[in-house]
């Protein structure tokens, strides 16, 4: 944490960033963001095993681009965010730098390649918790699995927390915003309710980073994160081609092998 | 609610289990917050209740109870074509008679804040009536947390207002229960030999301890000269811009007009918005007066602190602190409004 | 009494192969049964998977999806493309309760019109056999007040 | 509100028949945005056509369904129709009562309920139909060709004699490729250089050829019609203004033992020196590796004794950019090189050679003269062994497929052989004779009847030398695999045709697809097989496949075809089903978020980037843009995009939706 406190002081002092994203006290147990542009701000950076928000989501926030370069404090899914959000064009190298916690002291990375090596280090595995749901999910018939979701997404109320905290949510305009024509209802009833949550699993699918942020953000506590684990991690089998594991485009859904291997096609 | 006189009774726990039985015997919807744990996670849902033991004594649901009175999608007409002419049917306002047990006294006190917008230059008719037919019993708080703040905006942990019956804890078991309305009247009348008159003077448990965080009473004058505050900049650095805050916030009352229509029929709806989200002001020509997030903040925290007095003579918030529980990136709105009450001359 | 159940299907088929093959069904006067209603695309790539979404949102019992074989692409790789998300699409959908059984994949050619017969009538009898599909159609009205 | 009209055709009974047409005509007549219905017996016929205009005209109406037969049958006759009548193509679709409905079902209310279905389905996308101008490209009447072998000769001449420019690239100092190597061409025996070179000389000639030898094609940027095409122009280091080809310099250049490519070897070149004697142009290059000048700064021998003075030894490369309107790839093959012959010695082994050599060897213009003399001594070989299928169909060797010439030109080597070595013996292990082929297999059944070739089916297990001998062990598969020992003196691999070492980085500068063995790929195996998925680039000879001179010719003249077709319009009109990226008003501009994702997923690389520029100039946003020239209206990107930023015209969201909501 101290040795955190210090590099963003140092980074700040030297002009290299005017600003570090981190995490900082928030609300009782919480942990919140915080955007540190002087060094005595530096002494609110917290870093524990609260700290998990992914942070990568600011990098595409007009507010906080126009604040210049800027320093994030990464935790894995958020070093792989900043790759797939290079890959489709939405972070620029020159204009960002990850400091990455690590035995500690705090890891420097100011290049896409020393994030991708760095990345390729990195274990890339989804909480236990959540595996088990998955492997719940998939034991369960299709029709237990529709009564799950009819309940689940049913309190969802379409605020969009969960669009908003993802970090590859960074459309302008969202299809869901998007009436002409109106693809997905606007209205949060049982359809508009599937329907968004079914067209975000889609459009995360091969792009996800499995972080889980959108999940944690959901106020009525919905595991929608699963619904993009389920996409991604179908990509992930079937093609190899996980998201946030390259600053070059390999999205596999742009792509394809004449002999992809299906079973279904008759 | 027209206010009659205070009516102060006392119920037994069991008198209570046994008010919410006949309750539900006499056909009403009765919802209240009850504890949900799924995912090794709890949360409160204000839900229908099956028995007083369901029932979430302490702690803030997620969701308001709002929904009751302004669902969260509800139809307003639908037509159908027969041939090329076209069949118009307006809904009419239909609700089940519906008890609100055991909500807090902050989201009882919501109801006239919404009242207020809905009911402002015109009637709301389908709120109107849902409202007409929901009966509100609270139960006092002895707990708050980090986000409440009631007594910062002119209310208490066992504030009576807004409640048809609020039922305050005794410190031995059983509740004290005022009744405050003709609505509150019936259910003691439904409820027979389940309330006590008063023998004597109860010993009520202790309410919630919370020290108010700021002195709502000035804040409006200092924000309506700080529009162009930084504060505001600064505080929402963090803030995504999604409607979270506002779809758990009793008092917010935005909504959509939304038609769903095919080659046969259609129907119109109305459903919960935000003006946190940056569509809510976004016009025709594709300018946008509100296009950054400081200043949608700016008008989440002006409307509620600056218009309402303005307009209603009555502040548009309650303090439940729902909308910082819920926030994803932990926009403490307590802290924020104590932040701009200092900082602001 | 009511009328015994008659599934409705969509489809949704490229202009090129399976479009070309049924219309060669019709000249070649192979009778199939009257239930498809089909949607015309210029490639199977064209193909939103939101489109199998409304299809079933909209009552569908049953949808057919059929594009030309590997190789024979008009577009040369638009069913390579539309393969992949099928392969993902159907994951999820079966991920979020959705009887896969009511989605027919087909490669149909343009010599194949034979084969669309066969594939609607397959189909529409299977779906026939599994009854009404409103799980999702039924949400249209679930959660209005 | 819309003012569609609905027309649907009895198609005498075929409709008629089966479906209740007054019904569907008076269903449709209730369907909110329909004006006006009918039904006639022949939609198709004058008085139907006649009917639809003037309803158009009566009406005025928007829009126009006409429930018929198949769209791919009758769409493009409806929707002159409707621009006959003043009404934007466009606005008319096509509901298929016939092929998709009364054909296939029997006659009774679930088959015209059907019908009712279709046509409102066709009304609904209708309304949301945009009138479409067709999208018009100009062309630069040039084509650029690459590579100057016969097939890349036999486009450009035909290409040029059409009247059109021509800038023929070819990367070797001379134009002739491997055709101006062979000595007699099957099934014919007719000397290869006396047919190929008057057709070089006329390509140098020719007014209307450009001619760039020792070039290479470095960048190509556009699309079809509108190529900017980069080449390097390598520095021959002599004033090809002022060279008359006199040969002076070569004879007095004192570096004389460089390994002659063009004889494959067999014999030895000059550093400054012209490949072949016919060589077009009939100019020298100064081999910079080898000349002592560049070694050591002396020498200047070929400068001094220049009667023209056309030597400059500080010449520079040179890069042009032409603009061209279409390419034609006509740049060859390899044959698969010895030295990947473990079991035939790799390469190590003098007289064991493969084709090309002999080719040499029994030219007349080769080294020998045109006698057979096997490399190591010079003798004349008493007995030849000639290896088939050396490399091909062998996946061992990566090389699946047939090489397709081999079969004959291994018969023509016997052959040759045979005749200029009498009484020697030649040998063919052959798997399968593949002679199809006009007089092919007459000329096999010659080599062996006539010519007395001895062929054995079988493989050949190893060749290697003992005793001064090369000594073939096969089996023959028709003896039951007997082992055969052959004593030889000279061995001959028909080695496999492989692309070019640079097909596959030439494909990527192009973005033409290329198959897993780097030959270029044909649009469509069938139907396109001249063209490539980029539109604007033809494919001629062995660059797509192994193919012999005849194939080759025949394909590189409807390359040419396909070319002067494409220059024959004034400018290109293509159908406008297209993409097409969102614009908008500010502050959004457009709803692309520029990801360019779409960009990988465009069979056809229409997909580029757009920089959104305010008024002073600055980039805004980037965002997608589809090139209307490239874009075939496949869709692909317009499923893909996440944001719905692109939109295919004609089947656009709008429309499809609309037609979603109707079932």
């Amino acid at each position: 944490m101290e040795s955190l406190q210090r590099k963003a002081q140092e980074l700040l002092a030297a002009g290299t960033v005017k600003l570090v994203i981190g995490y900082g006290e928030g609300t009782g147990v919480r942990r919140r963001p915080i955007f540190v542009r002087t060094g005595d701000q530096a002494g609110s950076l917290v870093l524990d095993p609260a700290c998990t928000q992914n942070l990568a989501t600011y990098l595409t926030k007009a507010e906080v681009r126009a604040l210049g370069r800027t320093a994030l404090v990464a935790t894995p899914s958020t070093l792989r965010s900043i790759l797939q959000l290079a890959a489709e064009r939405q972070v620029r190298e020159e204009n960002l730098l990850a400091l990455v916690p690590l035995a500690g002291t705090i890891k420097e990375l100011t290049t896409f390649a020393d994030i991708e090596a760095m990345v390729a280090t990195l274990p890339d595995e989804i909480a236990r918790a959540d595996q088990e749901m998955l492997t719940q999910l998939g034991a369960m018939s299709v029709v237990e699995r529709r009564a799950f979701w009819e309940k689940e997404l049913g309190r969802c109320v379409k605020c969009y927390a969960c669009r908003a905290a993802c970090p590859m949510c960074y459309c302008e305009r969202c299809t869901m915003d998007n009436n002409r024509p109106q693809w997905v209802p606007v209205a949060s009833h049982a359809l508009g309710n599937l329907e968004y949550h079914v067209v975000r699993a889609m459009h995360l699918a091969g792009r996800c980073v499995r972080c889980g942020t959108c999940g944690a953000a959901c106020p009525h506590g919905i595991p929608i994160h699963l619904l993009t684990f389920a996409s991604e991690g179908s990509v992930r089998r079937q093609f190899g081609q996980p998201g946030g594991a390259s600053s070059r485009p390999t999205y596999a859904l742009a792509t394809f092998k004449p002999d992809d291997k299906e079973d279904f096609i008759r | 609610m027209v206010a009659t006189m205070v009516d102060r009774l006392t119920l037994s726990d069991s008198a209570v289990d046994a008010l919410v039985a006949a309750l539900i015997r006499s056909g009403r919807r009765v919802l209240g917050p009850q504890l949900v744990r799924s995912q090794g996670q709890d949360r409160i849902d204000i839900a229908p209740l099956a028995s007083f033991a369901d029932l979430a004594r302490d702690g803030q649901a997620v969701a308001s109870a709002k929904g009751a009175v302004f669902p969260k999608v509800e139809r307003l007409l639908h037509y159908r074509y027969a041939g090329k002419s076209i069949e118009l049917a307006d809904v009419e306002p239909a609700s089940p008679p519906t008890v609100l047990f055991g909500v807090r006294p902050c989201e009882a006190r919501a109801f006239a804040a919404l009242q207020a917008v809905l009911n402002w230059d015109s009637e709301d008719k389908f709120f109107s009536h849902r409202l007409a037919n929901t009966t509100v019993v609270a139960i006092s708080c002895t707990e708050a947390d980090a986000s409440c703040f009631c007594t910062s905006v002119g209310s208490r942990p066992d504030d009576g207002q807004g409640s048809d019956i609020l039922l305050c804890r005794l410190a031995h078991g059983g509740y004290l229960a005022k009744v405050a309305t003709s609505r509150g009247q019936a259910l003691v009348e439904l409820g027979q030999g389940v309330f006590q008159a008063l023998a004597a003077e109860p010993e009520l448990a202790p309410a919630a301890a919370l020290a108010p965080a700021f002195d709502a009473k000035t804040l409006p004058q200092k924000l309506a000269a700080h529009f162009d505050h930084p504060l505001w900049v600064e505080q929402s650095l963090r803030c995504l811009g999604c409607g979270a805050c506002a779809f758990v916030c009793p008092t917010c009352a935005c909504f959509s007009i939304e038609d769903e229509a095919d080659s046969r029929q259609g129907q119109r709806l109305r459903t919960w918005d935000s003006c946190g989200l940056r569509l809510f002001t976004l016009h025709a020509s594709g300018h946008n007066p509100r296009d950054r997030q400081s200043q949608r903040w700016r008008q989440r925290v002006y409307h509620k602190f600056a218009y309402y007095p303005d307009r209603f003579q009555t502040l548009g918030c309650v303090g439940c602190g729902k909308c910082s529980r819920a926030c994803p990136v932990d926009m403490n709105l307590k802290q924020h409004l104590a932040e701009a009450a200092r900082t602001l001359p | 009494m009511a009328e015994p159940f008659e599934p409705k299907l969509t489809a949704f088929v490229c202009n090129w192969c399976t479009y070309a093959g049924a219309d060669l069904t019709g000249t070649s006067r192979i009778k199939y049964q009257a239930n498809v209603r089909v949607i015309r695309l210029p490639c199977t790539g064209r193909i939103d998977f939101m489109m199998v979404l409304k299809a079933f949102a909209r009552g569908s019992d049953g949808v057919i999806i059929s594009g030309c074989h590997p190789n024979d692409c008009h577009y040369t790789s638009g069913n390579y493309h539309a393969r992949r998300r099928w392969m993902v699409f159907r994951d999820l959908i079966d991920f979020v309760g959705i009887d896969l059984a009511r989605v027919t994949f087909s490669w149909i050619s343009a010599a194949e019109g034979a084969k669309w017969a066969s594939l609607v009538n397959e189909t529409t009898d299977r779906v026939r056999a599994l009854g009404p599909y409103q799980e999702i159609g039924k949400l249209a009205a679930a959660g209005i007040e | 509100m819309s003012r569609v009209g609905v027309f649907v055709c009895h198609c005498g009974e075929n409709i008629a028949g089966t479906v209740d047409v007054a019904a569907v005509a008076q269903a449709a007549l209730a369907m909110p945005g329909v004006v006006a219905a009918l039904d006639y017996k022949y939609m198709c016929s004058d008085p139907g056509q006649t009917m639809l205009k003037k309803l158009i005209a009566d009406e005025r109406l928007d829009g126009v369904v006409v429930a018929a037969c198949s769209p791919r049958m009758h769409e493009p006759t409806f929707r002159r129709t409707t621009l006959e009548s003043g009404l934007n193509p466009f606005l008319c679709e096509m509901a298929n009562l016939r092929e998709h409905c009364s054909w296939v079902h029997d006659k009774g209310p679930a088959t015209t309920a059907k019908a009712i279905d279709l046509v409102r389905l066709q009304v609904e996308k209708v309304k949301r139909n945009r009138a479409l101008a067709p999208i018009r490209v100009p062309i630069t009447k040039k084509a650029l060709v690459l590579g100057g072998g016969i097939a890349g000769i036999q486009a450009a001449l035909d290409i040029a004699n059409a009247g059109n420019p021509v800038l023929l690239v070819e990367r070797s100092p001379s134009i002739g490729g491997h055709m101006s190597q062979l000595s007699e061409t099957f099934p014919t025996l007719d000397c290869s250089q006396c047919i190929l070179t008057p057709r070089m000389v006329e390509v140098a000639r020719h007014p209307q050829i450009t001619l760039l030898t020792y070039a290479e094609l470095e960048k190509l940027e556009g699309f079809i019609g509108n190529f900017r095409a980069t080449i390097r122009r390598k520095a021959r280091k002599i004033d090809e203004s002022l060279c008359n080809g006199c040969g002076v310099c070569q004879q007095k250049c004192p570096v004389k033992k460089i390994p002659d490519a063009f004889n494959e070897g067999l014999a030895n070149r000059s550093a400054i020196y012209v490949p072949f004697a016919q060589a077009v142009p009939n100019k020298p290059v100064i081999d910079v590796a080898s000349c002592t000048f560049f070694k050591t700064s002396k020498c200047k021998a070929c400068e001094k004794l220049c009667p023209t003075q056309a030597i400059r030894f500080d010449q520079e490369d040179k890069i042009e950019v032409h603009e061209v309107g279409a390419l034609v790839l006509a740049t060859g093959y390899r044959t698969m090189p010895v030295a990947n012959f473990p079991e035939y010695g790799y390469g190590q082994l003098t007289d064991v050679i493969d084709g090309m050599k002999f080719e040499r060897l029994a030219s007349a213009s080769g080294p020998t003269g045109g006698a057979i003399k096997r490399p190591s001594d010079g003798k004349a070989p008493q007995h030849v062994v000639f290896i088939a299928c050396a490399g091909s169909r062998d996946r061992a060797k990566g090389v699946p497929y047939c090489s397709k010439i081999c079969c004959m030109y291994t018969a023509k080597h016997a052959m040759l052989y045979r005749h200029k070595v009498h009484g020697g013996k030649a040998t063919v292990f052959y798997m399968d004779v593949r002679a199809a082929g006009k007089s092919y297999d007459e000329f096999v059944r010659r080599a062996i009847e006539v010519d007395g070739v001895s062929y054995i089916r079988g493989r050949v297990s190893r060749v290697y030398e003992e005793d001064g001998q090369l000594v073939v062990k096969g089996v023959d598969t028709l003896l039951g695999g007997e082992p055969v020992e052959i004593r030889a003196d000279m061995v001959v691999l028909a080695t496999a045709v492989e692309a070019q070492d640079d097909a596959e980085k030439l494909a990527q500068t192009l973005h033409v697809s290329y198959d897993p063995y780097h030959f270029f790929a044909e649009a469509h195996p069938k139907l396109r097989p001249v063209e490539t998925n980029t539109a604007g680039i033809f494919l001629a000879g062995a660059c797509q496949a192994p193919r012999d001179i005849p194939e080759t010719v025949a394909q590189a003249s409807g390359a040419a075809a396909k070319v002067c077709g494409l220059f024959s319009q004034p400018e290109l009109t293509r159908e406008p089903v297209v993409a097409v990226v969102d614009r908008q008003a500010p502050p959004l501009f457009s709803s692309c978020t520029g990801c360019l994702l779409c960009k990988d997923a465009c069979p056809y690389q229409a997909i580029s980037e757009e920089a959104i520029k305010n008024r002073a100039g600055e980039v805004i946003k980037t965002v997608a843009q589809v090139n209307p020239g490239l874009c075939q209206g496949c869709g692909t990107c317009v499923a893909l995009c996440r944001t719905k930023a692109i939109d295919l015209q004609g089947f656009s969201n709008q429309q499809l939706f609309a037609e979603l909501m109707c079932i």
